[in-house]
């Protein structure tokens, strides 16, 4: 196999847990502190990036158009979370699930109405365009600054989560919730703060991924689930595991994709190697978060009890 | 009390509404897609059946018609139950439209059991060609392998020896790669299936790079609809467009390009692609067609259009033979056989699986003389072609 | 007690109206309201044997519509082979062997995928049965003889032998609807009296406080696995019906969204009642259905409805109805 | 003779030991009291007898036999049932469907599909004497939830008497109770202990007074001393570490 194939993939499969990350980050943290199943954090990442894609188109810049997006995903955040979501935070699971999965048919129906069907392609400043080549390896300029981003982004949230009296709060709800209201936190405000945080973060992983793949609707509903396996496997509340989680699955689906059908060739014809491996790969994926349940029900880095 | 009366009020008004509104003679059913993504072939589509109905003045063979749209959501069960709701409620005489082949093989079944017909606006799948070929089925546009084989002449033409194809994995996907690997003689050095449907993969960056690492002569792609733009983009943005010149099949279209130029993806300009039609096929059919569509919805018709608009003219055709009287289906599919009308890609005939015997073109991207990029067609890669199925059909 | 009455009558009087409604709209022309009511039914069937595991034992299966596209899927495969030959041993139109593939089949895959999915509990449950159907939905996609992707037409209904002689012809349309409605009848008549048996008051308990089940000397494990296997079997008849119905199977019948979808008609109806699944689904189709006439962005008013029960219709529609009979009875 | 025997029971939770080699002994119809200050590891001393909680080292023996590696429920049906600190009840169920159940788990598996659970006369009767014995008769048809804090302890008592147990466990069944039910139920366990040997974990020294025959007391999760009530309440060690500064 070339060595150079394998770094590519790698890139990408970089690239594509550092996006998962960006996603699965607020999930995990909503999750974890506010018990908050929240499955229109898919709608935040689709909006993030049709309101980058409008900016950019408008203003014929993509860097106003990242930070019009970055406002009004927060704005737009903090607007449902006060008319929608906290009204959830008590309810259980199953009422979550449906509540926001109306929130992703408004959402998606929405942007249909305002941006039509089509979707929008974010054209990139000539800055970010063109490739590096390290050697026999060529990447895209921006493919890398997706991970630089996505990897300034964590070590924020990082710094945010261990280093700050807030993230100390957030570390304290996440592993026991009530200490948080027997602190005298107001417990509202720090909801809030922590929604918006997760859903402008999803809105940056929709507006990076956006230039490569184009806005469009329900973008974010394809990746979602990947996003929660990723919370699950990694722990949910960690934000950590989240990180560990999101790179495991980008390396398994890209190299699946990438190599899975050669590796089958070898004890299958070409023809049943060519249909079965994208299938496979795609399973493989569900297959490690089942035996990772299993083996460890709790995920790979839980929150630490008490 | 109060409260349930006007809910039943209400559904009742639900209920009578739109049924009150059907009283033309000839009720045309038109299946597509509006929503999701897909929307934006359908939309295309409805935009050519509205002008066809406004040429024809909502009069066919001296009866009023209208057509009825329903959207397919993108999925093959939606798509059945809107066409057994065309068929069943609103009693229409004849069923068009259908991108995609497994929305139309989820269907047609519903149309012909009812002894109507059905005729297919774009998607061509292998089997209702072939083996489960019905006599109350046509089509306007082609049998998904004929534009690849002609794709795979215009490789051969092109002198391309080695070529790594890659195509969504359904049907249409797995027609298109059939159909190149039938003509194309060259060698095949990879070749990549990619996940489609709801949650189609978007992002081709592992598969371009193993195209690159394959040190191709040339790529083949098939990726319609949204897909395709995302794939230019990520083709153009891996730096392909010196290395691995791009032939495409159905990725690079009217609806797409306008979007390319915005993007600024000029690496696609002068990468070919083939088809039975194009904006500038010389016939004074498509003239007019091109010239009305650009007019009133001021952008280029896509191929998908000018099938829809084909399909309206070609149900014209037949009730103006039958004095738009469609109650006998025999006579009506008689009438649609001798596809007797001006059809966009000119003259045609209709084989035995009534798939039409058309020319195939090789299309270059080019820019307009007003600067809007458009395909020119270059030359004819198969003449009066028949696609290989018809064989297996057995009418 | 009357609230008791109250619904046992607002029951019989939904029953008969199912029955009634469609034969009247046949009778006015209006054939197509026979496959609304039929899917109706259908999914009837399918999201009550989810309330069984939701309402009563309390595990929120959110891979439920597995079960649907297995049982669908039983009639697809041997059809097919019976039109185009290939395998000999699954090949067939009878029903009945329809039907023991499915049972058999949706009772080996939750047997399966409970016993592991039991060990798990709360979200994670939820995601693993999630996980667990994925991995079916991929599965058929991979089946390439069966058209992947774009599903399977299936050509012919099963045939339904009694006795000997006697054929039931469900290829016309009415007596389809009967036998999926006498059907549902069944499944309804089951789950309630295991629901109210020495088996169903296990779960109902051990939804409740598993913790103290435990400690009374019961491990609920066993009666959970069981609940499992028995809601994926019924799961796997509504399947069956479905593929008659439709005549087509795809894997689109097994995407997540769909199992989102049951689970959102036992929310809608009201999870404390046997009756709630079925007053969910004729909601979802009947609205689907008007939404979706009015205009194509009927996901619009669909998602606020959505919102809507959930934040202000607590107890769904029965809740609704039965909160305000009470509020009569008691001024 | 010895009901309920452990040996050198111990428990860790990191660095912390929560049960520190506990050797102890209930005889066959006696009331034992395990008393302590709070945070002392009765509660985990009582979840490693019950099998919520697998020691780290050690034995437990019912009866003779073994049953450190049997699962909670099998502990249960092997004899030996406990009550919570928190009433932990059914509380969509009325009064008496806790019960009823309670009785159903005892009386084998139940995997019967068919017959109405709730109009079986065996378990209801068996159900309603239990509620009798514990004056909670006449709340048999309220929901459990519905209950004042005291009916629901005596629900507790009432649902694990029900399982039938040799050895039966009480984590502080008096806790919250009102002086006159605690009388009561102090005459109530005092009946019961001719048919079974009761662990009794309690702060109201009064009640552990009148009802103890033997008495250990746990500290720091070790035991300092257990023996007979009067001798371990003249213990030394026992009055300076515990009783002076819990009374």
């Amino acid at each position: 196999m070339d060595f150079t194939l394998v770094l590519t993939q790698a890139i990408n499969g970089l690239q594509l847990g550092i996006l998962l990350f960006l996603l699965s980050a607020g999930l995990t943290l909503t999750f974890g502190i506010m018990d908050l199943i929240n499955l229109a954090h898919a709608s935040f990442y689709m909006l993030g990036a049709f309101i980058c894609a409008a900016g950019t188109l408008y203003f014929d810049s993509f860097f106003i158009g990242v930070a019009i997006a970055i406002v009004i995903t927060a704005v737009l955040a903090l607007a449902v979370e006060k008319l929608v979501i906290a009204h959830l935070y008590v309810r259980d699971h199953l009422d979550q699930l449906l509540a926001t999965f109306g929130l992703i048919l408004i959402a998606d129906t929405g942007v249909h109405l305002i941006w039509g069907p089509a979707g929008l392609a974010i054209p990139l400043p000539p800055v970010l365009q063109g490739q590096i080549s390290f050697g026999e390896l060529v990447v895209p300029v921006y493919r890398l600054v997706i991970i630089a981003v996505g990897l300034l982004m964590a070590a924020g949230l990082y710094w945010l989560v261990n280093k700050t009296r807030a993230g100390m709060l957030i570390r304290a709800g996440a592993s026991n919730r009530q200490m948080l209201s027997s602190l005298g936190i107001n417990v509202q405000v720090l909801f809030s703060a922590v929604f918006v945080i997760g859903a402008v973060l999803a809105g940056l992983g929709g507006l990076l991924i956006a230039p490569i793949t184009e806005a469009s609707i329900g973008m974010g509903n394809d990746i979602i689930i990947t996003a929660f396996v990723v919370i699950i496997i990694g722990g949910i509340g960690s934000i950590k595991g989240a990180f560990v989680a999101a790179l495991i699955i980008g390396f398994i689906d890209t190299f699946g994709r990438a190599f899975l059908d050669t590796l089958f060739a070898f004890f299958m014809s070409v023809e049943s190697a060519e249909t079965a491996a994208p299938a496979v790969s795609a399973i493989l994926v569900y297959v490690l978060m089942a035996l990772i349940l299993v083996w460890r029900p709790q995920g790979l880095f839980p929150p630490k009890l008490r | 009390m109060n409260k349930n009366f006007l809910i039943g009020a209400a559904l009742a008004g639900l209920c009578s509404t739109p049924l009150a509104a059907h009283a033309a003679d000839i009720k045309i059913g038109f299946v597509t897609t509006l929503t999701t993504g897909g929307a934006v072939i359908g939309n295309d589509m409805r935009d050519a059946v509205n002008l066809a109905v406004e040429q024809l003045d909502s009069t066919m063979g001296g009866k009023s018609f209208e057509v009825l749209f329903e959207d397919d959501g993108f999925k093959p069960e939606t798509g059945k139950q809107v066409t057994d709701k065309l068929i069943k409620e609103d009693n229409v005489d004849i069923v068009a439209g259908y991108i995609w082949s497994n929305v139309l093989m989820a269907s047609y079944k519903s149309v012909t059991r009812a002894d109507k017909i059905i005729i297919s606006a774009n998607a061509g799948p292998s089997a209702i060609a072939g083996k489960l070929c019905n006599e109350n089925f046509f089509s306007t546009s082609w049998q998904n392998n004929q534009t690849p084989m002609a794709m795979g002449e215009l490789l051969n033409a092109r002198g391309v020896k080695s070529l790594y194809m890659m195509a969504p994995n359904y049907a249409a996907g797995k027609d298109m790669v059939a159909g190149i690997e039938r003509t194309f003689k060259g060698e095949f050095v990879g070749k990549d299936l990619t996940k489609w449907g709801a949650d189609a993969q978007l992002d081709f960056s592992a598969e371009l790079a193993k195209a690159k690492a394959s040190g191709a002569d040339g790529l083949a792609v098939f990726y319609p609809g949204k897909a395709g733009g995302a794939f230019i983009k990520q083709y153009q943005q891996a730096g392909l467009n010196d290395v691995l010149p791009l032939y495409s099949v159905f990725t690079i279209d009217s609806i797409s390009l306008p979007k390319l130029q915005e993007g600024k993806m000029d690496g696609i300009l002068g990468s070919e692609t083939s088809m039975f039609w194009g904006p500038d096929l010389d016939v004074p059919a498509n003239k007019a067609f091109v010239a009305s569509f650009k007019e009133k919805y001021g952008r280029y018709p896509s191929h998908y259009a000018a099938q829809s608009f084909d399909a309206i003219n070609l149900i014209a055709s037949a009730a103006d033979m039958l004095d738009g009287d469609f109650s006998d289906t025999d006579k009506v599919r008689d009438a649609l056989k001798k596809a007797d009308f001006d059809s966009i890609r000119g003259d045609f005939t209709y084989g035995n699986n009534h798939m039409p015997i058309q020319n195939f073109y090789a299309r270059k991207v080019v820019a307009d003389a007003d600067g809007n990029w458009t395909t020119s067609i270059t030359k004819t890669v198969l003449e009066s072609h028949q696609d290989v199925f018809a064989a297996e059909c057995k009418l | 007690m009357r609230s008791q009455i109250f619904h046992k009558f607002g029951a019989a009087l939904l029953l008969l109206t199912l029955l009634i409604v469609p034969f009247v709209m046949s009778y006015f022309g209006k054939t197509f309201w026979l496959d609304i009511f039929t899917r109706l039914i259908i999914l009837s069937i399918a999201a009550s044997s989810l309330s069984l595991l939701l309402s009563v034992a309390g595990l929120a299966s959110f891979g439920h519509a597995a079960y649907i596209g297995l049982g669908a899927y039983a009639v697809g495969i041997p059809v097919y082979f019976e039109t185009y030959g290939g395998n000999d041993f699954l090949a067939g139109y009878n029903g009945w062997w329809h039907l023991l593939l499915a049972v058999s089949v949706c009772a080996l895959f939750a047997l399966v995928t409970g016993a592991i999915s039991l060990r798990t509990r709360g979200v994670h449950f939820i995601m693993i049965t999630m996980a667990f159907s994925q991995m079916i939905f991929y599965l058929l996609v991979s089946l390439e003889e069966f058209g992947g992707d774009d599903g399977l037409s299936v050509d012919l209904r099963s045939e339904f032998a009694l006795l000997d002689t006697v054929v039931l012809d469900i290829e016309e349309p009415w007596i389809f609807y009967l036998l999926c409605y006498v059907l549902l009848l069944l499944v309804l008549f089951v789950i309630s009296r295991i629901t109210h048996s020495h088996f169903g008051r296990v779960l109902n308990a051990a939804r409740q406080n598993e913790q103290r089940v435990r400690a009374l000397g019961v491990n609920p494990y066993g009666y959970r696995l069981f609940a499992f296997v028995l809601a994926g079997v019924i799961a796997g008849l509504s399947g069956v019906l479905y593929a008659n119905y439709a005549y087509f199977v795809s894997p689109g019948m097994v995407e997540w969204t769909r199992s989102g979808e049951l689970m959102f008609m036992i929310i809608l109806g009201g999870v404390t009642s046997l009756f709630g699944p079925l007053i969910g689904a004729t909601c979802f189709v009947l609205l689907e259905y008007f939404l979706s006439r009015w205009t194509i962005f009927w996901h619009l008013p669909f998602g606020l409805l959505l919102l809507g029960v959930v934040l202000f219709g607590r107890g769904g529609i029965v809740g609704l109805l039965t909160r305000r009979r009470r509020g009569e009875l008691e001024p | 003779m010895s009901v309920l025997q452990t040996n050198n029971l111990t428990k860790r939770f990191g660095g912390v030991v929560a049960t520190d080699a506990v050797s102890l002994s209930l005889e066959q119809g006696k009331v034992h009291a395990l008393i302590g200050p709070n945070g002392a590891g009765k509660t985990t001393f009582i979840a490693q007898l019950a099998g919520q909680l697998m020691p780290d080292a050690g034995q437990i023996l019912l009866n003779a036999k073994d049953i450190t590696k049997l699962s909670e429920p099998e502990r249960v049906r092997a004899g030996l049932t406990r009550t919570f600190q928190i009433s932990s009840l059914f509380s969509d169920f009325s009064v008496l469907e806790n019960v009823a159940f309670s009785v159903q788990a005892r009386t084998g598996h139940s995997y019967r599909f068919w017959s109405k659970v709730a109009s079986n006369a065996r378990l209801n009767a068996t159900a309603a004497d239990l509620l009798e014995l514990l004056g909670l008769s006449e709340k048999s048809q309220e929901k459990a939830a519905a209950l004042s804090h005291g009916e629901q302890r005596q629900l507790e008592i009432a649902m694990a008497l029900a399982t039938e147990p040799k050895v039966l466990m009480l984590d502080e069944p008096m806790a919250g109770m009102g002086s006159e039910e605690t009388q009561r139920l102090i005459e109530l366990l005092g009946k019961l202990k001719s048919e079974t040997t009761l662990l009794l974990v309690e702060h109201d020294m009064d009640a552990v007074f009148a009802l103890a025959d033997d008495l250990s007391v746990l500290v720091n999760g070790a035991l300092i001393a257990s023996g007979p009530a009067a001798e371990v309440r003249t213990h030394p060690e026992v009055i300076s570490a515990y009783l002076d500064s819990g009374t």
